[in-house]
């Protein structure tokens, strides 16, 4: 990471935390940001799967599902600490991950896509009837977290302890990616033959993938729960429906980037309630779909290359003006 | 001294005999070369050695370990490494960090570590880039490391491949047909790449080639393949001159 | 007067002292209210009727001046059925559009989890769109339920059938949810209650996503169902009941009030004909439906949404509209949620409504408990209704 | 019961065997899965009804209208939404499908509300095979998919346009390279297939009802179904189709109601385990 | 026959051929040479459409045809055996074979020709029903080259055709240039194997970074001191071959 993009990121960390007091946002924006940085932990978990191990996962709302109720059993059952119960349900989440990660060992695409389908599906239906430990349909609540008596009652409050999650995550992420872990997934997506014959088990760093893919959402899950403080095993968040929505977000945002993680996360996330208040009563779905296609056909990579489109077009402004003057002296 | 033994393999596809009961050994610090019409079952034998085909018969020695038993992803933690016929290299990723995926056998580094960046870590990750950089000057091509690997030209991506092959430090590496699509003044500077391969570094190559004039140059013994068998084996004055190659693959009086 | 002021969200019983004050949304000539329901998504089929039940009443209202001489404008919010959503546009309908009273809001799972925030903030909530008993017990001084859940619901069913359909086996069908599993407890518990348990046979739930019905139609079958109890809404029940149909099987079919709208013959045809559907809300079929009451409501809907057939769910929204609008005559010009609140507890067998003798103490806001059973009459294509066989019962 | 579930199973498995053959073919054209596939059959069927009830056509005069209808929506969706992007990455391509999900689920919804109809069969009645009752129209329908099957299979395996079809999958810049204009070639599939899509539509609702989500649950076992046989042939949907009907019934009626679909998927994913291409799928092995 | 006038053809930004003249008359053998990365393959690709030039113009038989769709241009007779054995890898060899013959009008007499074709590649005959993919590397370069000439082209363009093939085959492929040069296809021969190149060639161009360099007859060509240091292996180490 160049000197640039590290005082870009410390701004952005900047404004992140300092926006929501200055503006002073009412609690249904305050929430609606907190929400949207959950699934941008989501997203950026989903997009290590993706994006740089290639493995496709339909499945991330039942994770999502796990580390929700993990989190909630942990807290409520067992009187562990939000804070321990944040990092066991990323645990927890995780091994399951490691076991949704097995079929993928054998299976690609859209064979793929289904056997995650398949334990989208098979999660929420076990956990309707597991009343023991989800509450079944009459719900569960998780609580508000406690850190040394001070209560996380006000989303503002939540919001940092998400903000901090993310961006430890998002350092995370960026270390793994970069080394040896983050190489060997690139080179299993690009060419799992080449990558097999460098030495890389590549049976390994699936199911690693899907872990660590996985843990992250456990996170996720786990914020949600306590972010919600209400939730039943057929909760949108946790369908077939948000795993592709947080397909769509990491699509638009930026296959393989950590930054297009998030801007998708925060565009699926508040693109449909802005729209939402319009007259026409499915509009807002029409909208949020035609931005959708709108953004894959102007940026088929995602936004987040959308500033280096741009300065391609810049560049090759001005490199055709510098050929032409080569080509000038050549003949 | 053997260092590489192939012992009577066999390798059927269906009905079809890709290999059929071949054997032959490459001494240390060799440059072997394997030579044959199209389909005799060259880079079958690359692939059997490296793992990716189960042979259905047949051993493989290597160091006086038979390896036949390996999986694919611990053959170049043996000391063996290859590159491809049809280019498979990461195409998503830099020339420099092709490179890199060649250490990931090699380096200690793991999840947690990495994670969190220990200096450990960061000190494994700029040795390594130094390596790698010294070994695209080797090749030339240090200008190129920050390029994507798949907007290369032919000849360069074969490059990209020796490389990538040479940064986990094997002792014996196999190259299938790495002068395709090179003109001869690429050849000629691949053919004295290789001998400094051998020469300075020490290693052992295994060479499938269809470009005579860099087999018969740099090739100290050369086995030829026809139908899966072998049908000559020897220095290349010999081979060159036996009917049957001649027959068989060279056809007729000029070579090359 | 008084303009649209600040409204601190402090607990309901604080606000004593702001009597003369208007709350938040009422202005000298208009009281905001919200509302958040499903009108995308699958949910929509009954978010959307629901929404034009509401709608026609209070344009009806509306066009007579409104109620004081204020004029109901009605915000909605689409939540997809999604409780991160609900949460959502619950907070922006109390905080920035500073709607007065939430009103006629749809969807269990949603409504549950916006639950703790609504009562945190006191604002008055009135019809819950949801079969769920939750909103009544515990006590919660801010809602006011309407609709009965589906426990009471589930009470009065076996009932019936023990009493009425001297029913020999039972089994139920249920649907796959928060619905389906309330009420099969609650069926499960009367029967208990009323020690006739060993009447029931079989309970066979399905997934609301099933396209196929035939393992729970077999099932009772198998089990010799002579009734059949009918949990879920209304594409299922009628793919059950034509099934049921196909395969020659006819058990006296009792189904939940969810399906006590005429969608059930058009789906299910002649399937239908002599099932037994609950109801809690006026009848507005058969010799009701020029009763003045059912007819202003059949009329109205013609009026606004003339390409809609009337439906349980517009019965159910128009009820939620009603219902505020009787609370808000009843408090006058006292428009602080305290007394909006006040003037709902004066309720006592309230029945000018399609609502059934609706009453609201000070320490109670349990919805009614009755209800009537009314029997489907198929004759063909265009001609259909629910025939009412009994009188509004109450659970033993 | 058990002669009953799986006649039943394979009336359900023939509707998800016809809503996927459409996918399939665009699948094999585009790599695309088309997630919009439903929605499009749900228009074109709507249309059908629409004109049946508001204009008071004939059942055939609908079933025309709707697949010329079909057709043209076909060729509107690929001109305007998929070429533009064609060279995208394919999750791009498969982002978009989603897109149009939601607009034409939306647009449905405004322009024919939300509300359950009941969508006339082509032939009434039942038939009984050895005691078991299976109803004319899905007979009917499971027929028709093998019909379909068996036209396309032919078409794509034996014809010139078949393989042309083929190889633009497989490589669209060589085959253009080869005289294929592979913008036709993806007019065409998209036509057809929107077509293939309006006909399952009219097949199904009659069983489902028609609203604007008939097709959500349908299309998601479609797609498994087209896996599980193999999704690069016309006749593993068809297969998988009725083996996942069977399945889901008797999950359902032996082992738990409530986890039928994890039942279904389980045994799903360890037949794949097993033969990881689908049922009749085949793999090209990649060779180095 | 064929002219490329003033041609410039880039990928993104970057600019690789920068002013392109080359003029192919009919029943020539045209041969490109250059190297790795001169801009041989792109300048096939911009004759078949599948880049556009930025400038200049390309004109075949008197028609301008640049900035057409290259199915047109195929149909026009112009065909490519594009570079690095970019066969069909799912379809079977047959297959792969009549897509070749796609755009033909003449359909009866495809089945000769395939005879022909067999006859020249007995390799592809035994194997019809193989998948492409399984092919050796040579095997799917024959398959490439077979498959062009299956289109029966008035303009065959040959992207590096002896790439991976075994030195026989390597003879017997420029004899089978030569002879359907004979018959009067016209043929553009972009390779490195300069020597055969220009032994069978007319007239030839030698490439560098984007711009042609030199040109001429291939006699000329093959008797220039500076070519035949680059491209004719002068000084192989310890050459005793050639
Ligand atoms: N996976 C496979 N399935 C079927 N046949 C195969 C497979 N792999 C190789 N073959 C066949 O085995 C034979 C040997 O192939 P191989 O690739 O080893 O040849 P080669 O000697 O490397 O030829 P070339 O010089 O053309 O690269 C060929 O005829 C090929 O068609
Ligand atoms: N798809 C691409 N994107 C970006 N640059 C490209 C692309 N294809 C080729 N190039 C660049 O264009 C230049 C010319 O490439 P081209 O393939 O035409 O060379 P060539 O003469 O055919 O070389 P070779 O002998 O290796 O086949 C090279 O510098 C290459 O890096
Ligand atoms: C409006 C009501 C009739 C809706 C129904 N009770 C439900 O929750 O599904
Ligand atoms: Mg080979
Ligand atoms: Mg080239």
């Amino acid at each position: 990471m160049n000197a640039k993009k590290y005082i870009s990121w410390i701004v952005l960390i900047l404004i992140a935390t300092l926006i929501p007091p200055i503006l002073n946002l009412p609690g249904s924006l305050q929430y609606l940001l907190d929400l949207s940085l959950i699934y941008a932990i989501v997203a950026i978990g989903l997009n290590l799967l993706m994006g740089y191990a290639g493995q496709i996962s339909l499945g991330h709302g039942a994770f999502l599902a796990v580390g929700a109720y993990t989190s909630a059993y942990l807290t409520l059952t067992l009187h562990v600490p939000f804070f321990i119960a944040l990092i066991l349900s990323g645990l927890i989440t995780g091994i399951v991950g490691i076991l949704l990660g097995l079929p993928a060992l054998k299976l690609e695409g859209n064979y793929l896509a289904i056997a995650t389908l398949g334990f989208g599906v098979a999660v929420t239906q076990i956990f309707a009837i597991w009343t023991s430990f989800t509450g079944g349909f009459s719900g569960i609540k998780p609580l508000k977290p406690e850190l040394f008596g001070f209560k996380f009652n006000s989303y503002l409050s939540y919001y940092y302890i998400i903000l901090i999650l993310t961006i430890v995550l998002v350092i995370l992420t960026w270390n793994i990616i970069r080394t040896k872990v983050g190489r060997s997934l690139m080179a299993m997506r690009d060419s799992e033959i080449a990558a097999k014959a460098m030495g890389i088990n590549v049976s390994y760093y699936k199911t690693l993938a899907f872990g660590l893919s996985a843990f992250y959402t456990g996170i996720a899950g786990s914020l949600y729960a306590h972010l919600l403080g209400f939730m039943t095993p057929y909760d949108y968040a946790f369908s077939i429906g948000m795993s592709l929505n947080f397909l769509a977000m990491i699509v638009i945002g930026g296959i393989g980037t950590i930054s297009g993680s998030i801007i998708g996360a925060i565009i699926m996330t508040w693109l449909p309630q802005i729209t939402s208040n319009l007259p026409i009563k499915s509009l807002s779905q029409i909208i949020t779909g035609a931005i959708i296609i709108a953004v894959v056909i102007f940026y088929p990579n995602g936004i987040a290359y959308a500033g280096a489109r741009l300065k391609d077009k810049f560049e090759k402004l001005f490199a055709k003006h510098q050929e032409k003057i080569v080509v000038k002296i050549e003949k | 001294m053997e260092h590489l033994i192939v012992d009577n393999l066999t390798m059927e596809f269906g009905g079809l005999k890709a290999v059929d009961s071949l054997s032959f050994s490459v001494k240390k610090g060799e440059i072997y070369g394997l030579i044959g019409p199209n389909g005799a079952g060259k880079t079958t034998v690359f692939n059997c050695v490296s793992r990716f085909y189960n042979p259905t018969s047949g051993r493989i020695i290597f160091e006086g370990k038979e390896i036949t038993k390996l999986k694919p992803h611990e053959i170049i933690r043996a000391g063996i490494s290859r590159t491809f016929q049809n280019v498979e290299l990461f195409k998503h990723m830099t020339v420099l960090e092709n490179l890199l995926v060649g250490q990931v056998a090699f380096t200690r580094e793991n999840i947690l570590s990495a994670a969190f960046m220990l200096s450990s870590v960061r000190k494994e990750e700029r040795r390594i880039r130094e390596e790698a950089m010294e070994i695209l000057k080797i090749l030339n091509i240090e200008d190129k490391a920050h390029e994507y690997a798949s907007a290369q030209p032919y000849g360069i991506q074969k490059l990209v491949e020796i490389g990538r092959a040479l940064v986990s430090q094997p002792r014996l590496i196999m190259l299938d047909e790495p002068a395709a699509g090179m003109n001869h003044s690429e050849t000629d500077e691949l053919a004295e790449l290789i001998l400094k391969l051998r020469d300075e570094l020490g290693i052992t190559i295994l060479l499938v080639e269809h470009d005579m004039s860099l087999v018969m140059n740099i090739c100290e013994n050369i086995c030829v393949m026809n139908f899966g068998k072998k049908i000559c084996e020897g220095i290349p004055e010999k081979v060159k001159s036996d009917p049957a190659v001649i027959e068989a693959y060279l056809g007729g009086e000029e070579i090359a | 007067g008084n303009k649209n002021n600040e409204q601190p969200s402090t607990p309901a019983s604080q606000k004593e002292q702001t009597k003369k004050e208007l709350a938040q949304g009422v202005t000298d000539t208009t009281v905001k209210v919200g509302t958040t329901l499903a009108l995308t998504g699958p949910v929509a089929v009954i978010g959307t009727p629901m929404l034009h039940g509401m709608q026609a009443y209070f344009n009806y209202i509306n066009d007579q001046g409104g109620v004081n001489g204020r004029k109901i404008e009605l915000i909605y919010k689409d939540d997809q059925f999604n409780p991160a959503v609900t949460v959502q546009k619950t907070q922006e309908l109390v905080e920035q559009d500073k709607v007065f009273a939430l009103v006629g809001t749809l969807g269990t799972p949603g409504l549950l989890a916006s639950m703790d925030y609504i009562v945190q903030k006191g604002i008055p909530d009135v019809y819950q769109g949801s079969g769920s008993s939750k909103f009544a017990i515990p006590f919660k001084k801010n809602y006011f339920p309407v609709q009965p859940n589906y426990t009471t619901e589930g009470h009065v069913l076996a009932q019936y059938a023990v009493d009425n359909l001297n029913a020999k086996n039972i089994v139920i069908i249920y649907q796959n949810d928060e619905q389906g599993t309330e009420g099969l407890n609650a069926i499960k518990e009367q029967l208990e209650k009323l020690g006739k348990s060993d009447l029931l046979k079989a309970v066979v739930p399905f997934n609301t996503t099933d396209v196929d019905f035939s393992t729970p139609v077999l099932k009772a079958k198998e089990a010799n169902g002579d009734v059949v109890i009918l949990l879920g809404t209304a594409k299922p029940l009628a793919g059950i009941a034509v099934k049921a149909k196909e395969i020659g099987y006819k058990p006296q079919f009792l189904a939940s009030y969810v399906v006590s709208d005429l969608t059930m013959f058009k789906l299910a045809k002649d399937a239908w004909n002599g099932a037994i559907v609950a109801g809690w809300a006026y009848p507005i079929y058969g010799k009701t439906e020029n009763e003045p009451k059912v007819k202003l409501f059949l009329d109205t809907i013609k009026k606004y949404f003339p390409n809609e057939t009337p439906s349980g769910y517009h019965v159910a929204g128009w009820i939620a509209a009603q219902t505020f609008v009787e609370g808000l005559k009843r408090a006058g010009d006292n428009l602080t949620w305290d007394g909006f609140i006040k003037a709902m507890e004066t309720f006592k067998d309230w029945n000018d409504g399609l609502a059934y003798k609706l009453t609201y103490t000070e320490t109670d806001h349990s919805p009614q408990r009755a209800m009537y059973f009314m029997k489907a009459i198929y004759k063909n294509e265009n001609e259909y209704t629910y025939e009412i066989i009994t009188d509004y019962i109450e659970p033993k | 019961m058990l002669l009953q579930q799986l006649i039943s199973g394979f009336a359900t498995g023939g509707l998800y065997a016809l809503a996927a053959l459409g996918l399939v073919l665009i699948y094999k054209t585009s790599d695309v899965v088309n997630f919009a596939q439903g929605e499009m059959a749900m228009f074109s069927t709507f249309i059908a009804y629409t004109t049946m009830t508001s204009y008071g056509m004939s059942y055939w005069e609908a079933f025309i209208l709707a697949l010329l209808f079909a057709s043209v929506l076909g060729f509107i969706v690929e001109r305007f939404f998929i070429r533009p992007i064609q060279n995208a990455p394919v999750l791009s391509l498969l982002i978009v499908t989603l897109g149009l999900m939601m607009i034409v689920n939306g647009i449905a919804g405004w322009a024919f509300g939300f509300e359950t109809h009941s969508f006339p069969a082509i032939v009434g009645g039942e038939l009984k095979i050895f005691g078991a009752v299976i109803s004319k129209s899905n007979l009917l329908t499971l027929v028709i998919t093998v019909f379909i099957m068996g036209i396309l299979f032919y078409m794509l395996k034996y014809t010139l346009a078949g393989i042309a079809i083929r190889a633009t999958s497989e490589n669209p810049t060589i085959a253009r390279l080869m005289g294929i204009a592979v913008n036709h070639v993806y007019s065409i599939t998209w036509v057809v297939s929107s077509i293939l899509g309006a006909i399952a539509g009219m097949f199904i609702a009659p069983t489902t009802f028609l609203d604007v989500n008939m097709m959500s649950s349908v299309l998601l076992k479609a797609f498994t179904a087209a896996v599980l046989g193999g999704f690069t042939t016309f006749v593993g949907p068809v297969v998988g189709g009725l083996i996942l009907g069977v399945l889901e019934n008797i999950a359902s009626g032996y082992i738990s109601a409530q986890l039928s679909s994890t039942f279904a998927f389980a045994l799903i994913v360890i037949m794949l385990w097993i033969k990881p291409t689908g049922l009749v799928g085949q793999k090209v092995g990649k060779k180095v | 026959m064929l002219s490329l006038i003033d041609i410039e053809s880039s990928y993104g930004y970057v600019k690789v051929l920068k002013g392109i003249t080359i003029e192919i008359k009919e029943g020539d053998i045209v041969a490109i040479l250059g190297a790795n990365g001169a801009g041989k393959t792109t300048i096939l690709r911009t004759i078949s459409g599948l880049l556009k030039p930025d400038r200049g113009k390309i004109e075949f038989m008197g028609e301008r045809i640049d900035g057409k769709p290259p199915e047109l241009i195929v149909s026009k007779g112009i065909v490519q055996s594009p570079e690095g054995r970019e066969i069909f890898p799912g379809l079977s060899v047959l297959e792969n074979l009549k897509i070749g013959a796609y755009t033909r009008k003449d359909k009866n007499n495809i089945s000769k020709d395939l005879d022909r074709i067999y006859h020249y590649f007995p390799r592809l005959r035994e194997r019809q029903n193989q998948i492409a993919g399984t092919l050796s590397g040579g095997e799917q370069q024959m398959l490439a080259i077979a498959r062009a000439l299956m289109a029966k082209p008035k303009l065959l363009m040959l992207d590096e055709p002896s790439l991976g093939l075994a030195p026989r085959v390597v003879k017997e492929i420029f004899e089978i240039i030569k002879e359907i040069n004979q018959e009067g296809v016209t043929v553009l021969l972009v390779e490195q194997n300069a020597r055969q190149a220009l032994a069978i060639a007319n007239y030839g161009y030698i490439l560098q970074t984007g711009l042609v360099v030199m040109e001429g007859k291939a006699e000329d060509l093959k008797n220039n001191e500076e070519v035949k240091a680059t491209y004719l292996g002068g000084k192989s180490p310890g050459s005793n071959v050639n």
